[in-house]
């Protein structure tokens, strides 16, 4: 009986089994409609095998966006609970899983997946490359990521959430404080997503120094490719860490070692220690790419170069080597010694040098421009002063002694989603608007995206900015709930409302989606948005072979040369393409990793041996395949050419 | 049979052994502990490299920048992630 | 695929050359999979509660044999990838099934190892330090574990196929992850053992 | 339009700022620790307003004076690569800024890390603060009492809280007097501060610590001295004498109301330090020799 007790919903609540039965109709509904429009075949040889990375980049951010909804769910429950004093919508232990679940849903499930999927649309499309270096390894990095997504959002509705919070100090994350299994489910879901992760940054560094078209040196590409390389730089470096970490984690839970205990030696700190080891080089993984969309978009929309394209690289090189170096400001409070807390202080006050040139480069770059206000364009315009908000009170925290005031408040939880929502959700969502057309050869509609973005800006600013006021009044985060003496009361209700919009603002967004999808003209040309970079330079939306004559470059804005000064970017003939055959094993093997992740958060020690026997099957059937691709012919390039108007 | 055994191969290995040697001291010889680590650093860091260089072909190719880039930035992030590591939570307390 | 004939085979196409630099990008994760461990042994290291210290159980026996053995793999495997460049496929098998029977006996040390530790009362649970030690020297030992059925698979595929643009490929690669597991086993040797035994 | 977006941002933040009555806790110090936290946050808000505002006019005076609508129809913006002056400008300033509040930032860090100024002079009152699932316990060894909850202490005499934990990582936070620290199971950690208003102050702990987190709080009242030594005396003549076992099932997870005992666990339960550490931070020779009670691993 022990046994299946560990599958209980250990939180029993009318919320979480209404969202059982929903989940468990929309998967059945999902599974007769594919089979009722006899779509499985369609679905395991376009989707489930490609190598394709438009495609596999479509998943990420479909995927991102279904977390998006999890995350902000969780998030307006949040804000709920806490609208009004005494609440009683959600108990302290549902409370809880909610602010940890958001959390790890937020930053691992949907930023990290948003950006990467970012990265692998646009990234070989502005290097001129085919696919990435390694196509299979990039459909087992998404397959992995997805693994572990569904593993974590299994715990919802199997033995329970995680509870710890996002950060999940010991001995708080240890079994004798957090007895259910929902943390041996953080513990393997980030595992696994972070294998993922970790492949991703291999894969994409040897692309980017590896693939690059004919004449485009390291300093000729486009920047968000250079974002996209120092990003996966920090990746390849920061998430063996984490999987140190997680190991040595799973060890204290599930083998009873001593590692973060209060006894027999160990060391509660060090587990806080290695987590933002990892986790403050995680942050800069996400702003980076943000700041690369942005770079691409403030320039296009500006009709101008990019100002300062030296020190832009410059800077973001700085940024990945100091990000490694800054991780004990999160736990200023820890009791080490002023000289600690004073080196820590300075090298993190510093990161702000280099990121204080990124946003002047911004500005200048619009100086003597020529600016339309497009969506994208809106989003990079909001970002700027919202995120030297967030940055400067980013500044403020970093001063240890004033640190000991804000730290475990409502002001840092303002200021890390100050500088997250306009750093990177706005990114996200200007970027997904400026590259739609690429991939799915029509625009969404601008007046539907302007509202959007003016719902999420105000119902951003409503949401956070009394944040920074309660913080400073000495309301604690994490609280689930506050007496009506303590005043946070109004403030709070200001949040609600403003999470409330934000609310509103998704649903314009993914309303956008369909309602462009219906009525958006086909055939937007090649070029819709006069834009200045390399991945213009191919068809709306791309073929599957990207370009079908290697692209000859001799700037980083390669496409605004050749519209400009007639520079031939495709002085090749039409040549047969190389490409890569699609692959089951990829899949396959993450739903290995998928059942070896569940059977370990239940010690279900056959389970975990014959997955992982699955897994070295998959691998040894890898070494011995012998696939050498398939190979386009000339004619059928020529046929693809014609049906998109013209050969290019 | 000579022409599988490279001088170069050859060398380096006799030179991890000694180095190893060498490393051992610290072991059978008495001395002090600051001296010990020294020897170890030294004969650790160079038995590292003599591995990189001499077997693992690290300068040969076209990507050799990049490789070598790659190599000292692991470096240098774990030595920070070492020290910063010690320093937070053994040297740096008050 | 074009292949370029003016490098050893292994560095052929340019699928080759990435495949090389992708690897020592992973080596370069490696790194600071290691050096986690690094930092974590060296806070946790007097963390020894009730159990036992590192000088109180390690035995210098075992641990210079296993140093020998690696080295030697570690030389062998250089052979190898030297034997395949001048196109000796005998060779290359041989000097290959030497390092992996080398780091069969090199675990076989280690499980003695482990048993010994176990027998003076060191095991996972007794204190921090033997957490760390153990899983530090796990980590180590499971990519050995992985590297033998990784380097039988290429032993096998080199004899079935010859020296291709992927053989070499694939061999190259796995000597450079062998020599890889060697360096963080001088260092396990030095700053584990050595520093333990001062 | 920009303008608007900026203008509702800053609109919000004034008039909060304004409406809220009373002044909030963290910028309303009653004792020296807090003060120079509370002038730092000054200090930093006041430098950071003038970075934001800067920034804020450039953007509006580029998008207003740049946007399209406005210019020509055949106006084709310049190529410009940058330019050394303006970059180094824009490093620069940013520099000098970094280097004034690092100076600012290590020189409170030590202050607010030692006995606060004026007061070096004198003992110190240590009082050790422990928490456990959701309490704080408060024992004074010198007055040899405990209390539960609550805590008194003197008006302008420094205190030294020593801090550990019952369980998870737990944070003291008494807003009004200092900035918080955490306390955790196998080593001590120390807050000094000084209380130089009398009065009631709010403290809780601020790090998650699980289910019962919200309510873990606790009350810090500040008394002249004479009615501090009166209350001392008033409690040895009324209260019970707090035994191992009541003390144990007091550290059952929970909640409780403001108790209070003569004697102190410290007795049967010592804290995490000197002998009783659960590590120690390359001190261990030193350890050794040192043999009193009272020592250097305070960390």
């Amino acid at each position: 009986m022990e046994f299946f007790d560990r599958f209980a919903v250990p939180h029993p609540s009318p919320l979480i089994y209404a969202s059982m039965v929903a989940i468990a109709l929309t998967l059945i509904a999902v599974v007769i409609g594919i089979t009722y429009f006899k779509k499985w075949g369609y679905l395991w040889r376009e989707w489930l095998t490609t190598v394709d990375h438009k495609r596999i980049g479509m998943m990420y951010i479909i995927s991102a966006l279904l977390m998006l909804f999890r995350g902000g769910v969780d998030g307006i429950m949040m804000r709920l609970q806490t609208a009004v004093p005494e609440n009683s919508f959600l108990d302290a232990q549902h409370y809880n899983e909610v602010f940890t679940t958001h959390g790890i849903v937020m930053i691992i499930f949907m930023a990290m997946a948003f950006i990467i999927g970012m990265m692998n649309i646009v990234v070989p499309l502005q290097i001129g490359a085919r696919d990435v270096a390694f196509p299979r390894l990039n459909a087992i990095s998404f397959w992995l990521y997805f693994a572990g997504a569904m593993l974590f959002n299994v715990s919802f509705v199997i033995g329970g959430s995680p509870d710890a919070g996002w950060t999940n100090y010991f001995p708080l994350a240890g079994t004798d404080f957090s007895q259910s299994v929902g943390v041996n489910y953080y513990m393997w879901a980030l595992q696994i997503s972070g294998l993922g992760t970790l492949m991703t940054g291999i894969n994409f560094i040897v692309t980017i120094l590896k693939m690059r078209a004919p004449g485009m040196t390291l300093m000729k590409m486009p920047m968000f490719t250079w974002s996209a390389l120092i990003t996966n730089v920090i990746i390849v470096f920061a998430f063996p860490v984490l999987t140190i970490a997680l190991l040595m984690g799973t060890l204290d839970r599930q083998f009873g070692t001593h590692f973060f205990a209060s006894t027999n030696g160990g060391m509660d700190m060090l587990w806080a220690n290695l987590f933002w080891v990892w986790g403050h080089p995680e942050v800069y993984i996400l702003i980076l790419p943000a700041f690369g969309i942005y770079s691409e978009v403030i320039a296009t929309f500006s009709q101008r170069n990019l100002y300062g394209y030296k020190s832009m690289v410059g800077s973001m090189v700085l940024i990945s080597f100091m990000s490694f170096l800054v991780w004990v400001h999160h736990f200023f409070t820890m009791g080490h010694g002023p000289l600690v807390n004073g080196i820590f202080s300075i090298t993190t006050m510093a990161i702000a040098v280099p990121t204080g040139i990124k946003i002047f480069n911004w500005l200048l770059t619009m100086w003597k421009g020529k600016i339309r206000f497009t969506v994208p364009m809106l989003y990079s315009i909001g970002f700027i002063p919202l995120f030297t908000i967030g940055g400067v009170t980013g500044v403020m925290l970093a001063i240890a002694s004033a640190d000991y005031q804000y730290h475990n408040t409502m002001f840092l939880v303002a200021h890390f989603h100050n500088v997250i929502i306009p750093g990177v959700v706005f990114a996200m969502l200007a970027g997904l608007t400026y590259w739609w057309p690429k991939v799915f050869g029509f625009m969404l509609n601008e007046r539907i995206g302007k509202w959007g973005f003016w719902f999420l800006s105000i119902g951003f600013c409503l949401a956070f900015f009394p944040m920074y006021i309660t913080g400073l009044d000495g309301q604690a985060r994490r609280m689930y709930t506050y007496s009506e003496e303590t005043g946070f009361g109004p403030l709070n209700l200001l949040s609600f409302f403003g999470a409330g919009l934000m609310a509103i603002a998704f649903i314009l967004i993914v309303f956008n989606i369909y309602y462009s999808f219906r009525n958006s003209p086909r055939n937007v040309g090649q070029d819709p948005w006069n834009a200045r970079s390399l991945e213009w330079a191919t068809h709306n939306p791309v073929p599957e072979y990207n370009f079908a004559v290697t692209p000859v470059v001799n700037s980083s804005e390669a496409f605004w040369d050749s519209k400009k000064n007639g520079h031939n970017l495709f002085p090749d003939k039409f040549e047969k393409i190389h490409m890569p055959n699609n692959s089951g094993v990829p899949v396959i093997m993450a739903g290995f990793f998928f059942i070896f992740g569940f059977s370990f958060v239940f010690s279900i020690w056959i389970g975990v041996i014959l997955a992982a026997l699955g897994i070295f099957g998959c691998m040894a059937y890898r070494t011995f395949e012998n696939d050498h691709g398939r190979y386009i012919s000339v004619e059928e390039i020529k046929e693809t050419e014609k049906k998109y108007g013209g050969a290019k | 049979m000579k022409e599988l055994f490279p001088a170069k191969q050859v060398m380096g290995f006799v030179s991890s052994l000694l180095l190893t040697v060498v490393a051992l001291c610290v072991y059978f010889l008495d001395m002090s502990f600051e001296v010990g680590m020294t020897i170890l650093l030294v004969t650790a860091f160079i038995q590292a490299a003599l591995q990189l260089v001499f077997f693992m072909h690290a300068g040969e190719s076209s990507d050799k920048k990049a490789i070598y880039t790659n190599v000292y930035y692991g470096i240098a992030i774990a030595l920070v992630t070492v020290f910063g590591t010690l320093l937070t939570l053994i040297w740096g307390y008050m | 695929m074009k292949l370029d004939k003016s490098q050893p085979l292994e560095y052929g196409t340019h699928q080759n050359q990435m495949n090389i630099l992708g690897f020592w990008i992973f080596l370069g994760a490696e790194i600071m999979l290691f050096g986690t461990l690094f930092a974590s042994f060296f806070t946790l290291e007097n963390g020894v509660g009730s159990g036992p210290t590192g000088a109180d159980v390690f035995e210098i026996t075992p641990v210079v044999l296993e140093t020998i053995i690696l080295l030697t793999s570690s030389f062998t495997i250089g052979l190898a990838t030297h034997a395949m460049r001048i196109n000796n496929k005998k060779a290359t098998l041989v000097f290959l099934g030497i390092t992996l029977l080398l780091g069969l006996s090199f675990l076989s040390v280690e499980i003695y190892e482990f048993i010994h530790y176990y027998h003076v009362g060191l095991t996972l649970q007794t204190s921090a330090f033997s957490a760390i030690l153990l899983t530090t020297l796990g980590t180590h030992g499971a990519h050995v574990t992985f590297g033998l059925f990784w380097g039988l698979f290429i032993f096998l595929q080199i004899k079935k196929r010859g020296f291709t643009p992927e053989t070499t490929n694939k061999s190259f690669i796995f000597s450079l992850y062998w020599h890889f597991l060697d360096v963080v086993w001088i260092f396990i040797f030095s700053f584990i053992y050595l520093k333990g035994l001062m | 339009m920009k303008l608007k977006l900026a203008f509702i941002s800053f609109a919000i933040l004034l008039t909060t700022f304004l409406a809220g009555c009373e002044p909030l806790l963290v910028l309303d110090p009653k004792g020296p620790q807090a003060e120079t936290t509370a002038n730092v946050i000054w200090i930093s808000i006041i430098t950071m307003a003038v970075i934001v505002i800067v920034v804020i006019s450039l953007l509006i005076f580029m998008i207003y004076k740049y946007r399209a609508s406005k210019q020509g129809e055949d106006y084709e913006p310049p190529h410009i690569e940058g330019n050394p002056l303006v970059e180094t400008i824009i490093v620069a300033i940013p520099v000098l800024i970094v280097i004034f509040l690092s100076i600012v930032s290590v020189k409170s860090t030590y202050e607010v890390e030692t006995v606060p100024e004026g007061y070096e002079n004198q003992e110190p009152l240590v009082i050790y603060a422990a928490s456990s699932n959701w309490k704080w316990h408060f024992s004074y060894p010198e007055q040899d009492i405990e209390t539960l909850n609550y805590v008194f202490i003197p008006t302008n005499r420094p205190v030294e809280f020593r801090l550990y934990s019952y369980g998870p990582i737990t944070s003291f936070w008494i807003p009004q007097l200092a900035g918080q620290k955490y306390a955790m199971a196998d080593m001590v950690t120390k807050i000094n501060l000084v209380a130089e208003t009398p009065g009631d102050y709010v403290g809780r702990n601020a790090n998650f610590s699980g289910e019962g987190f919200a309510e873990n709080t606790f009350t810090a009242t500040a008394l002249s001295n004479e009615e501090f030594d009166k209350w001392i005396d008033e409690i040895h003549s009324t209260a019970e004498p707090l035994t191992e076992e009541q003390f144990n099932k007091l550290l059952k997870p929970g909640h409780l109301g403001q108790m209070t005992f003569t004697g102190t666990h410290l007795d049967f339960a010592p804290a995490p330090e000197g002998e009783h550490a659960g590590h120690h931070h390359g001190d261990e020779s030193e350890d050794e020799t040192n043999t009193e009670h009272e020592d250097h691993s305070n960390h």
